[in-house]
């Protein structure tokens, strides 16, 4: 209970710390970011750690705030998140405004270890309220600086929250009035039985709230904005671990509390997916510059982890939830790339590139490694949760899932051509002289997000058996009567 | 006979009221005042209230108009009487929106059976008990805010340095 | 003997690793050393596997569990049986010689450490797809084999056109590959399981037509886009744009015919869904004589033989077409040797002609390279089929016979014949216009001992390794077939006069052939030669029509989609209706506000009287 | 002397407090009109405590007195630095408040 506390309010001590440093406080901020990886790991292969680790907080009507407890999707996703916190630091190492970045990002680490853990949905929607402040706070104060985009992925975030706030409300109201017993830990709402009419109304407007943040199809134009705008070591984090409490939410809170709903839902879930999927691809090929083009790619890959996680099948969700984990390390790498990039002084318009591999072979190698883990190529880390995703879904809605598996298509046309575009043929003249190939330092982290994409991919095994049963037995019983079976 | 004295100190209220609307003068305004406010100590007495009425004409008629008459000194700007329009541009919709007020107010108080008890006096005695006894605090706070409005009052004049 | 299974594709994968950890440490020269013996060692596995279960090999080395969640349950497990066994045994040990041979051939060129990366990454991956005994441990090597031939054949990416034809060869496969993906979905939806075994016994239990009709269909797309078959072809002749050495592995003897094996491999598949398999001799058929008419009429050296394997690859086709899948894997077997032969000669001739590929301007090189001259010839041998010396007799006209007798297999006959002809001509007219006629002398190059080596073993097994099974009627061994038969079934054998008939009409075809071929040389130098027809130049401008219909459009589809739907439709209606409405919503409360104090007193006591009013009425 | 009639008369002086404030245009005026409405809240004050027999609502209404002296000593205050800062002294000339509506 205190390891959890302490790894939920540290990095928000941190940020408070940091921001009244004079120097930019780069070695604080790198070792924060270890401490809080140690703690996560901790909980995570910690014997004793799974289950409900402890109550605090208890408010009349709204149950215990601070009531924590570690699943196994929860804590691995934590562990996800708190790996890519040291990444996104160390890519951010010599950026002017490292220290508003690194605040935002150890901000939003507490709220996302704090969503991971949270027993109680009004801790959830708390949490994830800061995390969309922060999200908005490290747009405005990194990279393009853009109000626009800080403002528009604020817009959307905060909409979409209310709306999850108002169907949350109505859920705790009707618990209350069926039970007596106004609390709003999940495990109370989960068995509230809601008439089918108000359910799906309900579900929507959770899925608007959480699957705005999971760019979901129609709710997914600040992503491209926001990452193309936001520092790149920034959007390491914004579209690694950010992401994951979307996802994370519609699994462990909205989906349980609806279950019927969600039955109901699952096709048109898999159909916005595969759709966003193929419009990410799309957009991603006519994209302006590298970063929209990480940024769309992106978007992409979490559409396809919508539609596996709506799809509400055993191997499906299983998919998605691995894929969610993947897209974290392969995006790390994908913006880990185009910010070593922008640190040697290329803009990433397509015009300033091309023939680069001829001066950087090491960045080159690693680009096309992280771009061929992107395009799902088997062995690396997207493709086991692809292609669980998608037969997944295709035992429930064949059509839609084909059109989704045109994505991999898809993929390697659009990675590819940026890949031509940037590494391939003749030296670009326009090409700075003192272009050197990567640091030491930038080898390591490449190597260390390399090899996790390699094992990952290999392996996938450990990460899935770890998973157990994501959907709580009582929604999966639900979930067996829609014919959605293992 | 006693309904007598309170229609005429009502026509004294009326009258002063009407003045008080046209009159140009803020003097005069002050003046009208002070005789509605000297009706209307007479009135308190007849509510069973003799040691506010008393009040009423020491602390009101005599501190509070005198301060108005302070300040319409100090305001009048010297030896020119400026002939002044009597009422602010927008006149005439405020006039109806009181004439609406008065046809509610009569509406919301006329026939109304349970209000027609007899009104009892209470003397200065209890009312001292009260002041001195659980509203002591009460007492004390109002004295502090008097204090504080001197206090600020003096701030608000001071006129430093750069003010002129 | 079966434990071992796993040093097979594991040595070629760990030399990979060796060269991409530590590959910068070394000069290329020990690179490339250490990445030969990689295939060397796994060849030599082979060769034991060989030794102790060549009878009938039937091992299996499950690694480690890749997947497992539900039924969806997918190990790293290797399997090898006959198929296989072949399979691995020219990936292996091709795989090796082309590895001795670029030890020379690309000595001191740029970015060596990446080409032996790639190669000993594609003879892994080739072997895992062989190798592999579920359909997704085949898609990984599958995918894999497809990133190496992109990354070989863009190995001189400094030239944008070098880039550009691996980047559509890759893209080309992976059309092939996201049919793959398909299929095995759909397998997966109906039979729940992804290892061959229980897949085939569910299949024969319940054939369910529809879904195995489909199925069967994105299975051959799959198989046409890799093995560049009509109309998936049009990324093979673009990528003989990388090193001889590569189109001699990849597009001759290794990855081209993952297709023939993924149809020899799903046999029962296609077996239980009637009319599939005609519809795959027909394509094979079809291909073989477009490919072989193309291929007449080329100038480059290289896209001569790219079309030619396209058309050789067109015959394995029909051999698994029509129901002869042992035929088809025998003619891989063969075709594997002297293709790969044919590139390795011809990356020679196009060093001694300093990388100029127009064989118009070669001549008479039989007088410089002796050596070189010989084995090329037994290469065209084989290629054309020449009767009873050449291996491809043995195999080619062995399918091209057997479609003869196989029910509705006349038109296949008529087509392949017709492609034999094409076969011989193009062939011959290649090696007169190289090596006969008035000599146009070409640099000095002396080959070494790590070329003559693979060549002239190649030459041997392109004469000989056709002996392994004479057609019916002949006295020689017939090892082939009976070997195969467990597994693939003995194919029908044409009997009596019929059989005569049939071989007699293979020979002369291709004697017919040989004899316009000289001719054909004699016009090509007189500069009014069969290169003039367009039509078979550019391939029946199928190339073309390709890339003007799809790139174009999937591009235009991203702009629209960009500009339409994202620009306008999300960013300006969207949320500039939202900013819009709200900034005129603050203007229209701001124009309350004018700094009047009456103006608020007046509003607070119209406030009041409503209330008033709403007690009276409440009051009532 | 009823309860009715203490209300009628605190109506009537609410009445003239409000027609005071909404159309005379001096300040000073507007004052006035407030302390009419003290003295109207003070009637009802003392016809409750008197209902109800109890001293408090004579209490309250010296809490109001105090009040609305002080209340109106800091307005007065106010009201002087205006007239010489800002010049005028009616309510139509000090708009000063107003919202600069810039587009």
């Amino acid at each position: 209970m205190i390891l959890v506390t302490v790894l939920i309010l540290l990095p928000w001590c941190a940020a408070l710390w940091l921001s009244a440093q004079k120097q930019a406080g780069q070695r604080l901020a790198m070792t924060i970011a270890l401490i809080e990886l140690l703690l996560t790991l901790i909980l995570r292969f910690a014997p004793d750690s799974m289950g409900t680790l402890g109550h605090g907080l208890h408010i009349p009507y709204l149950g215990g705030l601070w009531t924590l407890h570690a699943g196994p999707l929860g804590s691995t996703l934590a562990l996800l998140c708190a790996i890519l916190i040291p990444v996104s630091l160390a890519f951010a190492w010599r950026l002017p405004e490292f220290r508003s970045l690194a605040n935002a990002v150890l901000v939003m680490a507490g709220a996302l270890f704090g969503i991971f853990y949270a027993q109680n949905v009004l801790m959830f929607y708390i949490f994830y309220e800061i995390l969309a402040l922060a999200g908005a706070f490290l747009i405005l104060r990194s990279g393009h600086k853009n109000r626009a985009a800080a403002l528009q992925f604020l817009l959307y975030t905060f909409v979409g929250s209310l709306l999850f706030l108002v169907a949350l409300v109505v859920v705790y109201v009707l618990h209350g009035q069926q039970t007596g017993v106004y609390d709003f830990s999940i495990l109370q709402l989960a068995d509230t039985r809601i008439s089918a009419g108000l359910g799906i109304w309900l579900f929507l407007g959770m899925v608007a709230g959480l699957a705005v943040k999971m760019p979901l199809f129609p709710l997914h134009s600040w992503a491209a904005s926001g990452y193309g705008h936001a520092a790149p070591a920034g959007s390491v984090f914004l579209s690694g671990a950010a992401v994951t409490a979307g996802a994370y939410g519609l699994i462990h809170f909205a989906i349980p509390m609806l279950p019927q709903a969600a039955l109901e839902f699952a096709p048109v879930g898999i159909i916005l997916g595969a759709i966003g999927t193929l419009y990410g691809a799309f957009l991603a090929l006519n994209a302006a510059n590298l970063r929209l083009f990480a940024a769309w790619a992106s978007v992409s890959h979490m559409n396809l982890v919508a539609l596996g996680l709506f799809a509400l099948q055993s191997q499906a969700i299983h998919g998605s939830v691995f894929l969610l984990i993947a897209h974290g390390v392969v995006s790390a790498g994908l913006f880990g790339v185009v910010s070593v990039m922008e640190s040697r002084g290329l803009t990433g318009e397509w015009a300033g590139l091309g023939g680069l591999f001829r001066r950087a072979p090491r960045l080159g190698a690693w680009m096309l490694f992280f771009f061929l883990a992107g395009m799902g190529l088997p062995g690396l880390a997207n493709f086991p949760g692809e292609f669980l995703s998608l037969a997944g879904a295709f035992r429930i809605l064949p059509l839609a899932a084909a059109l989704a598996t045109l994505g991999i298509l898809a993929g390697v046309v659009y990675f590819l051509r940026a890949y031509e575009r940037i590494m391939l043929g003749p030296l670009n003249h326009t090409l700075p002289e003192t272009l050197q190939d990567l640091q030491r330092g930038e080898w390591l982290l490449f190597w260390v997000l390399g090899l996790l994409t390699l094992w990952l991919g290999l392996d996938p095994q450990a990460i899935l058996s770890h998973l157990g049963i994501l959907l709580s037995t009582h929604s999966m019983a639900l979930i067996q009567g829609g014919g959605h079976g293992v | 006979m006693m309904i007598l004295l309170i229609l005429l100190l009502l026509l004294i209220i009326l009258m002063t009221g009407a003045a008080l609307l046209v009159v140009r003068d803020p003097m005069h305004g002050a003046v009208n005042l002070g005789i509605s406010l000297l009706a209307l100590s007479i009135l308190f007495l007849l509510l069973g209230a003799p040691f506010i009425a008393a009040l009423e004409v020491m602390l009101y008629v005599g501190a509070i108009l005198v301060l108005f008459l302070f300040a319409i000194m100090l305001l009048r700007s010297p030896l020119q009487v400026r002939e002044e329009a009597r009422w602010r541009r927008g006149f005439w919709w405020p006039a109806v929106l009181v004439v609406l007020l008065t046809v509610v107010l009569i509406l919301l108080f006329s026939q109304r059976p349970d209000l027609q008890v007899m009104i009892q006096e209470i003397g200065p005695a209890s009312v001292g008990r009260a002041l001195f006894g659980p509203y002591l605090w009460l007492t004390e706070a109002v004295a502090l805010l008097l204090f504080a409005v001197i206090a600020a009052v003096l701030a608000i004049h001071r006129r430093d340095a750069h003010d002129t | 003997m079966s434990e071992w299974l796993f040093l097979i594709p594991g040595l070629p994968l760990l030399g990979a690793l060796l060269n991409a950890v530590f590959g910068e440490y070394f000069s290329p020269r020990k690179i490339g050393r250490m990445a030969a013996t990689m295939p060397f060692l796994s060849t030599l596995v082979v060769f034991a596997v060989w030794m102790t279960h060549g009878r009938d090999p039937n091992l299996h080395d499950q690694v480690w569990t890749w997947m497992a969640v539900g039924h969806f349950q997918a190990s790293v497990a290797f399997h090898v049986d006959q198929v296989t066994l072949v399979m691995i045994s020219i990936a292996a040990f091709v795989g090796f010689l082309i590895h001795l041979f670029s030890q020379q051939y690309l000595s001191g060129d740029y970015g060596e450490r990446r080409y032996y990366f790639y190669l000993n990454l594609f003879v892994g991956g080739m072997l895992i797809l062989t190798m592999a005994d579920n359909l997704l441990l085949l898609y990984l090597g599958w995918e894999t084999v497809g990133l190496c031939s992109y990354a070989l054949v863009a190995h001189w990416y400094r030239k944008q056109e070098n880039a550009w034809a691996g980047r559509k060869a890759f893209v080309v496969t992976r059309i092939g590959d996201t049919a793959l993906a398909l299929a095995i979905f759909i397998l997966f939806a109906e039979y729940h399981t992804l290892n061959y075994s229980p897949l085939f016994a569910a299949v024969a239990a319940s054939p369910d037509h529809l879904a195995l009709l489909i199925a069967g269909i994105l299975i051959l797309i799959a198989a046409v886009a890799k093995s560049a078959q009509f109309p998936l072809h049009i990324w093979l002749p673009d990528s003989m744009a990388g090193p001889s050495t590569v189109s001699a592995l990849i597009h001759a003897a290794t990855m081209v015919t993952a297709g023939v094996y993924l149809c020899i491999r799903l046999y029962p598949i296609f077996a239980a869904v009637p009319g599939m398999l005609w519809v795959i001799g027909l394509s094979g058929a079809f291909t073989a004589l477009y490919a072989a008419s193309c291929g007449i009429a080329q100038v480059d050296i290289k896209r001569v033989l790219a079309y030619s394997t396209i058309s050789q690859l067109g015959y394995m086709f029909l051999g698994v077409g029509i129901g002869a899948p042992s035929l088809g894997l025998f003619h891989l077997l063969v075709h594997a040797c002297f293709k790969a032969l044919l590139f390795m000669g011809a990356g020679v001739v196009i060093i001694i002609y300093n990388e100029n590929h127009d064989i118009r301007q070669m001549g008479g090189l039989k007088k410089q390279q002796p050596f070189l001259r010989w084995t090329f010839l037994a290469g065209i041998f084989a290629l054309a089929a020449v009767p009873v010396i050449s291996a491809s007799f043995y195999s080619k006209d062995a399918i091209i016979a057997t479609a003869f007798i196989v029910p509705g297999g006349k038109l296949l006959w008529v087509l392949a014949l017709l492609g034999a002809v094409f076969t011989a001509i193009y062939a011959f007219r290649l090696y007169f216009l190289v090596f006969e006629g008035p000599e146009k002398p070409g640099e000095s190059y002396q080959m070494g001992w790590g070329m003559k080596v693979p060549l002239g073993i190649l030459a041997v097994a392109s004469i000989g390794i056709g002996w392994l099974q004479f057609p019916p009627g002949w006295p020689g061994p017939k090892i082939w077939l009976p070997w195969l038969a467990p597994e693939l079934g003995m194919p029908p054998a044409p009997t009596g006069n019929v059989n005569i008939f049939l071989q007699v009409a293979g020979s002369v075809a291709t004697l017919i052939g040989i004899a316009i071929a000289y001719k054909a040389a004699q016009w090509e130098r007189e500069g009014r030669g069969l290169s003039r027809i367009a039509f078979l130049f550019n391939a029946w401008f199928f190339d073309r029509i390709f890339l003007r219909i799809f790139p174009p459009v999937w591009y235009a589809l991203a702009r629209v989609l960009d500009r339409l739907l994202e620009q306008t439709g999300f960013q300006l209606l969207l949320l500039g209706g939202l900013k819009d409405g709200f900034g005129l919503g603050s203007k229209v409360l701001e124009s309350g506000e004018d700094g009047l104090l009456s103006r608020y007193a007046s509003g607070m006591i119209l406030g009041l009287v409503v209330l008033l009013f709403v007690a009276w009425g409440y009051l009532l | 002397m009823t309860l009715e009639l203490a209300l009628v008369i605190a109506a009537l002086l609410f009445v003239v407090g409000v027609a005071l404030i909404l159309l005379r245009r001096n300040l000073i005026f507007l004052l006035l009109g407030i302390e009419l409405l003290f003295n109207a809240a003070m009637v009802i004050a003392l016809a409750g405590g008197a209902r109800w027999h109890s001293g408090t609502g004579q209490v309250l209404v010296v809490f109001m007195m105090a009040l609305s002296g002080a209340a109106l000593a800091l307005t007065l205050a106010l009201l002087l630095r205006v007239k010489h800062e800002l010049g005028g002294d009616t309510v139509d000339d000090l708009r000063q408040l107003r919202e600069e509506v810039d587009e």
